[in-house]
């Protein structure tokens, strides 16, 4: 074992254990590729099970209905998720929908934590806002067009945000709205995702002044994502080290090659590196550190070059095999493509990493 | 570059393609598609057969073109900007050479003509589960009974295999001795009872290209047998050394970049157009200058003098980073709806959303990532420049 | 990542710094100077030893602090900040805690007032012309004699060898058996008859730091031998794992990036400031990031838990490549007046044009690149964790 | 010998060969190393060789003195003079200065040619203008600061421009003018500059409308610089090879260790792509074809980049050794690093790139 055995307290060590034997009996590769091929690209019973075994509620106070876990500890559930490419809402659901609800309508936490609803949620991107809000008295509608929203198709609502009054404004709709059309695909990590259109769907207002609210989800998704990818890359190098020490050529293990000794030490370096980018995104948004936006951006960042590289390298490593459909690599491959590709890429959190760190 | 005399023929080439290249072919060919079905290839073939331009490396009696080296060049570069389908590889570029400096009379006269008309599609048969690398290290049995061989054993990374007639493959006739020995070069019907192909799906999820061939009791005619029996390992160089430069990609690449290059300049990034988003351009920049060296480095090394011994190492290993740094930069300009996953394309429905490029960009970006593994893997490269031109 | 009470502490030694830091020794080790002359350091030990502060590692029974691991994580990190010199590493970092582990009461009470006092300078003689990253084949000649050693034979790379009043090193007393037994671990007086020192220049055209000693019938009194005769790889082993994080450079890092921050910020390239000149913001940007995520993995590797078997070699190698990013981005920012060559800063004149940054931003570029080189190469290091780390 | 042998003409191995020999007689790395520290940073006497052996002299008409030679021609002798690290005013006074005054004052070419007579000139960087013109009467004086002029001390004029009248005007000046202060200094690759402060400075004017020359001029010594890195690229190859197969460690050669092996196989294949990019900037400014700005731009920006990186890797290969004084290595990595800071650095030769590029 190369990887460092994570800090973790009793409680977290626990849950670590716990999502482990889950997923070793239920996220088998095979198993995970008829996952993603079913109806709606994850197994409903699972759902079931995450609820359950905790999972949902974990970061959700006890009032609300959850465990009072931190997102520390959600981390240990997305980077498991990760290694076992179990592509599920839990993300959208539980954290970027999750968060926003919880401080703005808490009632509905309950049917997430139970996983008798799920809800998507988009990246919110402050930049460049795709709805319009109309006011008709104490009602809302809203219209525009919302690129991947994860999940969608599984969801009975949609939790929004739209510029309103020179602030920022956040929505629940359900999904069966009129006025709401979803397209719907299958994204190449496995997982789903929908492009909406929205013509005049009614909304339900949950805060009229939600940005802290949603920077604070965005980028608690982020942190998340960060952790998940650092999970990968170390499967990544283990399974990569497995490999070579069993492959031969040139009647060699190829693990003897000191060209590919060298460039595996380049994995392992880089997962050290990102790992500690990853803890410190993580660390930095549970405890809402006033610097959490550089510290997470300089995560995303670098995870996010770093990671896509590092898969490239291992599918290399492996040559003609790692190729294949039926080997997780290429599919860890992906997953670190769309890792960087979701909330902001590697060019854009460096931008924003830059901005922080001249004006600091 | 081009002496002006062959501008002509590069105008002459162009408007054939411009005229001649169904939309429907060019339609894939431009999704960076390798994976064309049969009838596409064939239909193409023959299109270019009637030109006289279906085997141009051929003599002339059997139909080649006669072109120098630089035409041969421009109408390669021309096919791909064009995006046209290559010239069948297997058949055309592999076999045909090697059954005309090793097959018999009978060989030339049953297996080019078919070659020729697009009757027959071949496949390669060299590598195996435990040999790709190391060639020389392949165990797929053939047993010589006389009249005829018996072969047991598998071939993997198969390309074509699935939509290929017929088979030339190495067999191992002979397990004594330097592991180069004891290979023959041997032709298999695809049809022939104990032949069975399982198709590898590649992780880009992309149609199929690559295949795994198991051969249970297969027999075949002795007289199927190209060369001399355990010599095959002489006519495999030969076959392997034929395709000197083609691997460098350049053709196809400038053609991916010219695609992303127009994309780019029609999308916004924040209030920007992607192509002067610092970052991109950046990247831009330094795929299209790398692509520029090695369009020059191919260029010299194919008409300046003398060999530098180990010319195909050098630009398929260049060639090929810089194919797969461009359609990178294609998936990550599409943006997030380069995400979306067409699956097969030739079972592929409407594309959900986004531009029509996010129904390729990322299986391209995934699926080449294969082209600095296969045909001798971008470390195995080195190695080989190592020893041949280091003199490591 | 600094617990609240230890930021007193920061506060304490940000203030000694400013307060008592000798301005002319600021400047120089603000101009990224590792060959500081032997007077400088001795005033800046002598500073640091009335406060406390010069032998902060040793027991403290001995004068040491007996800081925490964190407060010596802080103490160091402040020193860089405020371009203080290091604490002197031979003596008192290195040959000091291998006496107190190996050495005998009376080479105690003889060796280490004197270091803490800094009347002695060490340097250390392990590397040899043809024992470099191979330490175990040096060849150096220490011959027992009864009453003393008789030294003949040289030493490479030897930093400080022309400033040190003594130096310890690795000789050759027996070449049977294993390359790595037969080495012993002496004690040598640089005054001693038949000791020569010849400075080495590297091509920054700096000062010296690096030399070559020969070694001609040197005597060394026997008992000037630490350890065990035969016995000294253990020594040498347990000298070199001392410094397990130091090599990372990060602190002085920091420091590096900070100037060039700040000068990038003023200096403007075509309309924009550099800092804000997207190819230059791009380079800055990504050695930022690296540099953080070497700091954080130091932090983590430091005080996290189980050791990972390699931290300082995974920490040399991304510490010295990022440190190297830095220095360069530094040398492009200056322009055109990087080129000044000033030559032995001890002996250089005014800086006849450019900014001041002009008159050291290409040696420290060019000088630095022996980060990566020394203490193990790079590529040494990757090799040793591919044993230690991944078990290969 | 890993180097493509050159498709020299007869009359270019001519030159070749007689390059070649002079430089091995006069500039062995010791020479050299004493050159560079004379008083003028070269050998005066060695200038008056260079004249006499006709290097001076041939990218110059015959009618002008000249021999008629090509840029190609000058380019086997900067390469050449490259590899050897002989620093002299070539570059400036032949090529950069030396076809200005072929164009606007063909009458001073033969004291150049002669080697009487050295100009310098400057960079003509055309969206930074340093001096501004005054005219009275017919006469001129320019004023204002010109960074780097190459061997200004050993001058006898300078070539310098500036705006005027809405165009580019270039001057002529000599060294001793009143009003012309130099400020002159070593440069680290052992070459010599002067930063010029000019208070009115009389000044012959060469051409009102000299810019298509002063461009001509900038693209023959940016072209003939990336010749020259092409050249220093492939000497490092040869030494840095050689010096593996030598030298042991560990009990073997370094030239045994696959790691090594595959570095050094980078440095080869980049040496064959910065030629390639190299000779094409060359052909391009020999031919003055109509492209010529965007491949040199091409050359420039790649050789920029990549020959550092190589000169880099060259010291790392080398170890300690690289490091030292006394070896041609490190001076070699100096020079391609000066070549890229002079006439424009990789970044921005890129830009430049990407504009033609995108336009075209």
């Amino acid at each position: 074992m190369t990887r460092p055995a994570p800090l973790y307290t009793e409680e977290q060590q626990i849950i670590a254990d716990s999502v482990q034997r889950f997923l070793q009996e239920n996220y088998s590769f095979d198993q995970r590729q008829k996952a993603i091929t079913s109806e709606r690209g994850f197994s409903q019973e699972h759902w079931q099970n995450f609820a359950e075994l905790g999972w949902l509620g974990l970061p959700f106070s006890e009032e609300q209905g959850g465990f009072g876990g931190s997102l520390k500890d959600a981390a240990i559930i997305t980077g498991l998720l990760g290694e076992y490419l179990a592509m599920t809402p839990y993300l959208t659901a539980v954290i970027s929908a999750g968060q926003v609800l919880a401080n703005f309508a808490p009632g509905n936490v309950c049917e997430l934590v139970e996983g008798s609803k799920i809800v998507s949620c988009p990246h919110f991107d402050f930049e460049n806002s795709e709805l319009t809000v109309s006011k008709q008295g104490g009602a809302f509608t809203l219209s525009g067009d919302i690129p991947f929203l994860p999940y969608a198709e599984s969801a009975s609502s949609l939790v929004l945000h739209a510029e309103m009054d020179g602030d920022w404004a956040t929505f629940l709709i359900p999904t069966d709205s009129s006025g709401l059309n979803l397209k719907s695909y299958k994204t190449y990590d496995g997982g789903r995702a929908s492009d909406a259109e929205l013509q005049s769907v009614p909304a339900q207002l949950l805060s009229a002044h939600a940005k802290p609210a949603l920077e604070a989800s965005n980028l608690a998704t982020m942190a998340l994502l960060c952790a998940e990818a650092s999970s990968i890359l170390w499967a990544l190098e283990e399974q990569t080290l497995a490999y070579l020490q069993t492959r031969e050529q040139f009647g060699q293990k190829l693990s003897s090659f000191q060209v590919l000794q060298h460039r595996l030490v380049d994995v392992y370096v880089n997962c050290q590196l990102a790992q500690s980018m990853a803890d410190d995104a993580v660390e930095a948004v549970s405890n809402w550190a006033s610097d959490a936006p550089q510290r997470v951006s300089a995560a995303k960042a670098y995870i996010g070059d770093l990671g896509r590289k590092i898969g490239q390298d291992c599918v290399q490593l492996h040559g003609g095999i790692g190729m294949t459909n039926d080997l997780p690599i290429g599919h860890y491959l992906k997953r670190l493509t769309a890792i960087d590709r979701l909330y902001g890429d590697a060019a854009w959190h460096r931008n924003q990493f830059a901005m922080f760190a001249e004006t600091k | 570059m081009i002496a002006p005399t062959n501008e002509a023929f590069r105008q002459e080439v162009r408007e054939f393609m411009r005229s001649n290249l169904p939309d429907d072919i060019r339609a894939k060919v431009a999704e960076e598609r390798m994976d064309l079905p049969k009838e596409d290839q064939r239909r193409w073939h023959r299109i270019l057969d009637k030109q006289g331009w279906a085997v141009p490396s051929w003599p002339k009696e059997l139909g080649g073109s006669g072109w120098t080296d630089e035409q041969f060049y421009i109408f390669e570069r021309e096919l791909s900007l064009a995006d046209a389908p290559r010239n069948t590889v297997y058949g055309v570029g592999m076999l045909a050479p090697t059954i005309i400096e090793y097959g018999t009379d009978q060989q030339k006269a049953e297996i080019l003509p078919r070659i020729k008309n697009a009757d027959d599609f071949w496949c390669q048969g060299f590598s195996e589960p435990g040999a790709g690398s190391d060639l020389a290290a392949l165990k797929c049995k053939a047993e010589n009974k006389g009249d005829h061989y018996l072969i047991n054993g598998s071939k993997m990374w198969t390309s074509e295999a699935h939509i290929a007639d017929r088979m030339f493959g190495l067999f191992r006739t002979d397990s004594l001795g330097k592991k180069q020995h004891g290979i023959t070069f041997i032709l298999v019907d695809m049809n022939a009872p104990g032949v069975e192909v399982s198709p590898i799906k590649t992780f880009d999820g992309g149609g199929t290209e690559i295949n795994q061939v198991f051969f249970t009791d297969v027999k075949v005619p002795i007289e199927n047998r190209v060369g001399e029996e355990h010599q095959g390992w002489g006519l495999a160089k030969y076959l392997l050394s034929l395709e000197r430069f083609g691997t460098a990609e350049v053709s196809r690449s400038m053609r991916t970049l010219q695609r992303l290059k127009a994309f780019a300049s029609n999308q916004t990034r924040g209030n920007l157009r992607l192509i002067d988003d610092p970052d991109f351009k950046q990247r831009l920049t330094r795929a299209e200058l790398t692509l520029r060296a090695v369009e020059l480095t191919e260029y010299r090394l194919l008409f300046g003098g003398e060999p530098a011994g180990a010319e195909a190492s050098l630009l398929k290993l260049k060639g090929t980073e810089v194919q797969n740094d461009i359609l990178e930069l294609l998936h990550d300009a599409v943006g997030v709806h380069a995400l979306i996953d067409m699956g097969d394309p030739e079972e592929a429905g409407e594309l959900p959303a986004g531009p029509e490029e996010a129904g390729y960009a990322a299986r391209a970006h995934f699926n080449f990532r294969k082209t600095m593994i296969y045909a001798g893997s971008n470390e195995i490269q080195k190695t080989i420049m190592a020893k041949a031109v280091l003199g490591l």
